[in-house]
């Protein structure tokens, strides 16, 4: 039995006094609830307890998320954000919820029945699985998986069934493009995702996220600053935000794959979307940005979820700032620009482990040195691969200024 | 081997988030890009022809403000001006200033309006739009001001404008002409120069500057497209020939183009309005012998003003009676749509919504 | 250099969000602590002491101000000013209308002044629900008996709520915009303080002697 | 500044290369002979002293016993403009004159709508369907006669 989850005082406290087995780490035994032989329901009881914080923390955080992205991008655009109901508009998202779970119920004639109305479940279970293996401090995690970064990878995909689900099931031609979008993404983005965690792999030399976070001597955004550019921008087209957010793209096809769908159902759709990105936020965390190890004097979780917020914030002004890409350039971004800069930092990284094996945090420095030189480099090569007559910057050339009106007077091109 | 397909159809609009009010393409898809492309519009008809036949013509002013509702101002002048034409009536030189003034000022509002409402179709989430309501607001202010109301303005009158502005508004007006630079230098820096905004738009729905011409296109479209033509410059109306400005003129002809031309337009409005400060001098806003119930001489006139989206003009027939025998508007709106099923086929479906954002299109003037 | 632009914009909304919203709020605004003090006319430290609990709903935020939103003096609003000893029932106002919304029906009164017969106005209403506050029928009222007020609200269950019936305008206090009325302007008048104004105060300005006004009768008839 | 061409100028220009398609001019109007328009509008486009390469407006008026179709032609080149005006046929019954849809791209769209409100039929258009009203709306609304 795994019991990792000792690290963390509060759940060490539950399970030793439930358990009466004789386990070092409990220490000085003063009593036990449950008789000899009944370990394993004393894991069980603290597992639950575990998922229960993590499960409803996220729902809650989701409700929190909403908004606090509403208020920052109404700071964003010179506007206020919710401020009416509650304090600082805090229960906008809680009366949004309410409101959302009495709407009527549609099922269009037209759609598939079982498909449509299973899409939204399907679409919110990925992102639950994928808390189990986030270790978001010391001890606070779930399931310390041995292959814990490819469990994300796998799992995440499965939202690309949800979507197709929503897209097929609503026969809405809209909710179709966006479906199509939406697979086509993802599998693009897939690639670039876990090939930038190589690097990462290689030298923390594990695949589980409790050992990455051990290996953070110096957080791995320094060693690997080309690793997390590309995983970033994969994961911010992965859970479809801005300007990657061609799948919903409202202006284009009104909401994308959820088009049809109204009431709790879309309600479990904007739920998994957020949670999505809330979660991706706590990979990065994990894998990047040394997890919850900091400085001692606050708990671990603590510091972990404070290390998720710059992460959050960076996303909402992305979004606030910038418009979106055409699926063609997201796509030809994914073929021609991030797998490349992957693949560079792969090998980058190999040398590098290559000549330090098991580095030492002076050794991460000079790692994060290189790294960064190789990074400029190749994001400047990369950038050059991209120029004229490629997609995702047609007809903009490295170093060109774009073109201003020429004041009228000089002669008049066409016909005068 | 070739993929066994069909079109799909699919009705773009009436109610859809970027067909700027309630215009319907019926557009067939191969994929996600554009074979053919069907405009049916006149969901927001309300046959203001026909009205403006049963009434007077000063009634009629509060029509042409429900034409191009972002616009009232441009449009109240345009019919005034064609009005007066009809009528021969001499405006006052205080009244032409104040209707300069307050018509560039609508123009801004409407170039704000449309590169807004264009970002807001490449997805930036409402921000530029933001930024530009909030610039709006100020212009509402003083119309507001000016005449007791934002939109539906009916402040332009046979002969001069309805009433003269009060002492305020001269101050709001050098804070907001003082401030406003900085803020399309803003809007610049938001949107100009983005990586994403250039790939999205810049040879995107090119149009060929003679077919333009041939298609009755006029406005920014046209200049954009490298024809410096613009009626304030060849065809001075009020007193733009006592004013100078700048006409921006691109050759591009793409989306980019029409955006920028929008931009570097505001500018140019700005120093018109600049100057109109210098120049106007106190005096009576309106012949006081001009009657409200207007009997223009059997005839008929047309005046084509440089209007926000392009060329705005009414023909006006009289019969010497009080209201106009018939009144037909030249809808910018409408004629820079003639073009359109050629621009967006061949175009992914985003770059259709794009492109239509940069034709800038007012569906209440479009049905009118 | 690729990649710029894309950090101008995020400084750019950078720069929006420190320097603040710009949003007028209404019906009410929500005020921090100094705002809620400064609203119940009280310094900040007196306030927290004398007012705990008030103090603390405005700390988290729930203090929240009646405002009006800042119009311009001239807004041509809802609520139509009528002067009753001023209108003689000549219907120019209903018969301008571009919309005919102004019902008017007049009974004979005997009276006869230099303008010439004056008529009882026994039903004067003005249907708001289809009103577009163009202003003609201030414009065209030969003796500047109606005015358009600057209130704005008048939302309404029923339709046939939106009509303003003729007592109401009897009933209520005058306090016309200013628009049409520029010597008001001129006087700093305000139309939302509340003063209300009688007829010699809100006529046009250049008010016609006796003479002139029997002279231009004449002329005209 | 634009000059607007005098009726009696511009006709005198039309008849230069389209002897006898004009029926009469009025103070800044040419009246056309709707059998020859066609070719007058190409020549009004193409011939270089004149050049009118944008149709401005096309409008019909109702003059009760026959229609009228107003032309305001714009040369971008000479910045000059003209108005043409044809006649089309007497009486109310078949209104027609030639479309000039294959002259100047901009017709379509104003003679489409000309036709919806009007009810004049512009031959040769390859789309002539109602603009602003919807199929099967019976009656054009900006003739005279229809009421309600």
């Amino acid at each position: 039995m795994a019991l990792d989850f000792l690290d963390n005082a509060f759940f060490r406290n539950i399970y030793c006094n439930l358990s009466a087995s004789d386990d070092g780490r409990c220490g000085e035994r003063v009593f036990s609830v449950l008789p000899g032989g009944f370990e394993w329901l004393a894991f069980l009881i603290t597992g639950i307890v575990i998922a229960l914080i993590l499960v409803n923390g996220l729902l809650g955080s989701v409700i929190v998320f909403i908004w606090a992205e509403r208020r920052l991008l109404g700071r964003f655009q010179s506007r206020l954000g919710p401020n009416r109901w509650g304090p600082f508009g805090t229960l906008t998202p809680v009366a949004d919820a309410i409101k959302t779970m009495f709407k009527e119920d549609i099922v269009p004639d037209a759609a598939d029945r079982w498909v449509f109305n299973a899409a939204p479940v399907v679409m919110m279970v990925p992102s639950l699985m994928v808390l189990a293996v986030i270790p978001w401090g010391s001890g606070t995690f779930l399931a310390d998986l041995n292959i814990g970064v490819l469990f994300i990878i796998a799992i995440t995909s499965l939202s690309t069934f949800a979507i197709v689900m929503a897209g097929w099931g609503s026969q809405n031609r809209y909710a179709m493009f966006g479906a199509m979008r939406a697979v086509a993404l993802l599998i693009s983005y897939e690639i670039p995702m876990a090939l930038s965690l190589l690097g990462v792999l290689m030298i923390a030399g594990s695949l589980s996220l409790v050992s990455i976070v051990s290996a953070q001597d110096l957080p791995f955004i320094l060693v690997q600053p080309l690793g997390f550019l590309v995983f970033f921008i994969a994961t911010t087209a992965e859970i479809n935000r801005t300007p990657f957010d061609v799948a919903e793209a409202e202006s284009e096809l009104g909401a994308g794959y959820h088009t049809d769908y109204s009431g709790m159902k879309f309600g479990l759709f904007l739920n998994a979307e957020f949670a999505a990105t809330i979660l991706s936020a706590a990979v990065i965390v994990a894998v990047f940005l040394g997890g919850g190890r900091a400085w001692d004097f606050l708990p671990s979780q603590i510091w972990f979820l404070l290390k998720m917020l710059p992460v959050l914030i960076f996303m909402v002004w992305m979004r606030a700032s910038w418009p979106r890409l055409r699926i063609d350039q997201v796509l030809s971004l994914a073929w021609k620009g991030l797998i490349i800069l992957a693949f560079i930092n792969i090998v980058g990284s190999a040398i590098l482990t290559f000549i330090w094996p098991d580095p030492s945090t002076t050794e991460l420095w000079k790692m994060a040195g290189i790294n960064l030189i190789v990074m400029i480099a190749s994001v400047y090569a990369v950038g050059g691969l991209l120029g004229p007559g490629s997609a995702p910057v047609a007809g903009f050339a490295r170093g060109e200024a774009p073109p201003t009106p020429r004041p009228a007077g000089e002669p008049a091109g066409g016909s005068g | 081997m070739t993929l066994q397909s069909e079109p799909v159809i699919v009705n773009v609009g009436p109610q859809h988030p970027s067909t700027h009010g309630v215009l319907r393409m019926r557009v067939a898809f191969d994929g996600e890009t554009v074979t053919d492309a069907e405009m049916i519009i006149g969901y927001l008809h309300r046959g203001s022809e026909k009205l403006a036949e049963e009434r007077t013509f000063t009634q009629v002013i509060t029509l042409t403000d429900r034409m191009d509702y972002v616009a009232a101002m441009t449009n109240n002048q345009a019919y005034v001006l064609s009005v007066e034409k009809l009528a021969g009536i001499e405006p006052m030189p205080r009244g032409v200033y104040l209707r300069m003034i307050s018509a560039e000022l609508q123009r801004i509002a409407s170039h704000l309006m449309a590169v807004g409402f264009l970002l807001q179709d490449l997805g930036a989430l409402a921000t530029p739009l933001m930024y530009m309501f909030r610039e709006r607001e100020d212009i509402l202010d003083l119309f507001e001001l000016m005449c007791g109301a934002r939109i539906t303005v009916s402040y332009h009158r046979p002969s001069g404008v309805f009433q003269d502005v009060p002492d305020e508004f001269w101050g709001r007006l050098r804070q907001f002409l003082d401030g406003m630079p900085a803020h399309i230098d803003e809007y610049e820096r938001l949107i100009s120069g983005n990586e994403i905004v250039l790939s999205r738009m810049r040879g995107v729905g090119v149009l060929d500057p003679d077919v333009m011409v041939n298609a009755s296109i006029t406005g920014p479209m046209l200049r954009a497209g490298g024809v410096d033509w613009d009626l304030r410059h060849r065809a001075p109306y009020e007193f733009y020939d006592r004013v100078s400005f700048d006409r921006p003129i691109m050759d591009e002809s793409d989306n980019y183009a029409r955006y920028l031309v929008r931009v570097y337009e505001m500018r140019e409005a700005l120093k018109i309005v600049e100057q109109c400060v210098e120049q106007i001098e106190p005096g009576p806003v309106r012949d006081p012998d001009v009657p409200f119930v207007l009997r223009p001489p059997v005839g008929e006139s047309y005046v084509g003003i440089e209007g926000p989206k392009g060329e705005l003009g009414f023909y006006l027939v009289s019969d010497g009676g009080i209201s106009p025998y018939r009144c037909k508007v030249r809808p910018p709106s409408l004629l820079n749509l003639t073009l359109l099923r050629e621009m967006v086929i061949g175009l992914p479906m985003a770059d259709m919504i794009v492109t239509f954002g940069t034709v800038d299109v007012n569906m209440g003037e479009v049905d009118r | 250099m690729i990649g710029l632009g894309l950090f101008k914009g995020l400084l750019v909304t950078l720069i929006a969000a420190i320097r603040g919203p710009v949003t007028v709020q209404y019906p009410d605004r929500k005020v921090g602590l100094p705002g809620a003090a400064k609203d119940a006319g009280l310094s900040l430290p007196r306030f927290l002491v004398k007012r705990p609990r008030d103090a603390a709903r405005a700390a988290v935020g729930m203090a929240t101000v009646e405002d009006l939103v800042e119009q311009g003096p001239r807004f041509r609003g809802q609520d139509f000013n009528w002067y009753e000893d001023r209108c003689t029932g000549c219907a120019s106002c209903a018969k301008f209308c571009p919309l005919g919304i102004i019902k008017i029906v007049t009974s004979s009164s005997g009276k006869q002044t230099a303008e010439g017969e004056v008529y009882d106005v026994d039903v004067f209403d003005i249907d708001i629900g289809r009103c577009m506050f163009c202003g003609i029928c201030v414009e065209v009222c030969p003796y500047d008996a109606l005015d358009m007020g600057s209130d704005f609200e008048r939302a309404q269950y029923e339709r046939q709520a939106l009509v303003i019936p003729v007592d109401e305008l009897r009933r209520k206090k005058n306090t016309p915009s200013t628009w049409f009325r520029p010597q008001l302007e001129s006087a700093g008048y305000d139309p939302h303080a509340g003063e209300e104004l009688t007829w010699d105060a809100a006529g046009r300005h250049e008010q016609p002697s006796e003479e002139q006004l029997t002279e231009r009768w004449v002329d005209e008839r | 500044m634009s000059v607007l061409y005098r009726g009696e100028e511009l006709q005198a220009e039309i008849e230069k290369f389209a002897p006898g398609a004009t029926t009469g001019h009025s103070e800044d109007a040419v009246h056309v002979d709707a059998g020859q328009w066609l070719d007058v509008a190409q020549g009004l486009k193409e011939r270089e002293e004149l050049g009118f390469a944008a149709l401005t407006l096309l409008t019909t008026v109702d003059y009760i016993d026959h229609f009228e179709v107003v032309y305001h032609l714009r040369s971008l080149s000479h910045n000059r403009t003209g108005v043409i005006k044809l006649r089309c046929g007497e009486g109310r019954g078949d209104a027609a004159v030639p479309s000039v849809i294959s002259v100047w791209r901009g017709a379509d769209l104003q003679e489409r709508e000309a036709y919806d409100l009007m009810g004049v039929r512009f031959e040769g258009h390859p789309n002539m369907k109602r603009l602003m009203l919807w199929e099967g709306f019976e009656g054009h609304p900006l003739r005279k006669d229809y009421l309600r």
